[in-house]
């Protein structure tokens, strides 16, 4: 599964992109596997309530189901405009 | 061609005839232009980062342009997002709509404003010389998003 | 100068570039164009002539200048109507609106457009292969002037 | 005193212009005697309600008094913008 930060994640985690195995249900669960990668990641999800998912480039909730998906990015609200 | 997600600066007037010029049945158009301000909360700000999420922005924009047909009779929009390096002045996004009458375009141009403020895939970050910091999502823009979702199609433009 | 009646085409980009070059702390630029719709009620026109009240016309809309910066934040105002013969698809009015943020700057440029529609001296003469007739006063132009005279300022933009 | 017509006003009375001797206290009551100037003039006011007036560049109501009042405007309702 391809996961994309954005933002001030991207900044956290060190990387705009990575590829991982992972059989995570759903975004809140894929969020705990990627916090156990390391302290850049465990404080890029440190406050969940700031975070935003896009599930195949569809913004979705946490718990919103994984299964087929392709791509998954995490980022801050956007501030576009 | 609606929308277009791009580094280059646009020209107004040349998007206004491009949606005017071959429809003599308009009677308004609409533009929305926003620009980078130089002050802000922390102080004066050199430069502006704009990063996007390519794929997801053009896609994003592109459902949103669609909302704003359904729900208003308009003979053309036109939406163009910049992202890269901007500096204080320059311009950032431009919504061009056109219809027959004023209220369509007004509200139209309002609505697209808003959406895209909360549903594009945009991260402003500010750069001065107290540093770099990402910007803040409003809260009054989420405000403004939302008086949309309500029954009534036109709602109050009270937002703040 | 922020008013002027003139016979003359107007040019939008050097408009906006002339309210905006020198501040670099406005947000938003909000421009309306109203053009000459080719069909009406009767049938295609081919030209419309706007006739105007020299002296009034002006002092009429710099009042309306001075409404909408005493109600709203705004950096820059421009209103430019013309005046005398035009066709199907020409410039009639342009309104120019820039402030720090959105709301502001599209709430001043609908209320301008309002309040211009039913308190500057006008008068519009439309010509086709039926005839010509004078443009009949639009009962929904004052009710969207009416809804900016309501307690509170920024009122539902839903007109008709 | 100096009266204005404009739009269809302008059409019916046949002349955009007239200065004019009055004592007439109100629009209202400067009508009545325009009224009685001749037809072109008497089909301009037939229906009241269709006229709008401005003395001295400033709409004002069909009672507003009269006095000092130099230029006086008669038209339909605006239709610019």
């Amino acid at each position: 599964m391809q996961i994309l930060y954005f933002s001030w994640l991207r900044e956290r985690v060190g990387e705009a992109s990575e590829d991982i195995e992972t059989s995570a249900a759903t975004p809140a669960d894929l969020i705990a596997e990627l916090k156990a990668r390391g302290s850049g990641h465990a404080m890029a999800f440190e406050d969940i309530t700031a975070i935003r998912v896009a599930v195949d480039q569809q913004m979705v909730e946490l718990d919103h189901p994984l299964a087929g998906a392709r791509e998954v990015a995490f980022f801050p609200p956007m501030t576009g405009g | 061609m609606s929308v277009s997600v791009q580094t280059e600066d646009f020209d107004i007037a040349a998007e206004i005839d491009a949606l005017t010029s071959s429809d003599r049945n308009i009677g308004a158009v609409v533009t929305f232009s926003g620009l980078v301000r130089e002050m802000t909360d922390a102080g004066a700000i050199q430069t502006m980062e704009l990063e996007h999420y390519p794929g997801m922005t053009e896609r994003a924009l592109e459902e949103i342009v669609e909302q704003a047909r359904a729900r208003w009779p308009l003979q053309g929009v036109r939406l163009i997002h910049r992202y890269g390096p901007l500096a204080p002045g320059d311009r950032i996004v431009l919504v061009v709509t056109a219809s027959r009458h004023r209220e369509a375009a007004f509200d139209a141009a309002a609505f697209l404003m808003d959406y895209l403020k909360t549903k594009a895939p945009f991260w402003k970050k500010e750069s001065g010389a107290a540093g770099a910091a990402w910007v803040d999502a409003r809260e009054a823009d989420d405000r403004a998003t939302a008086r949309w979702e309500r029954p009534t199609s036109t709602p109050s433009t009270q937002q703040s």
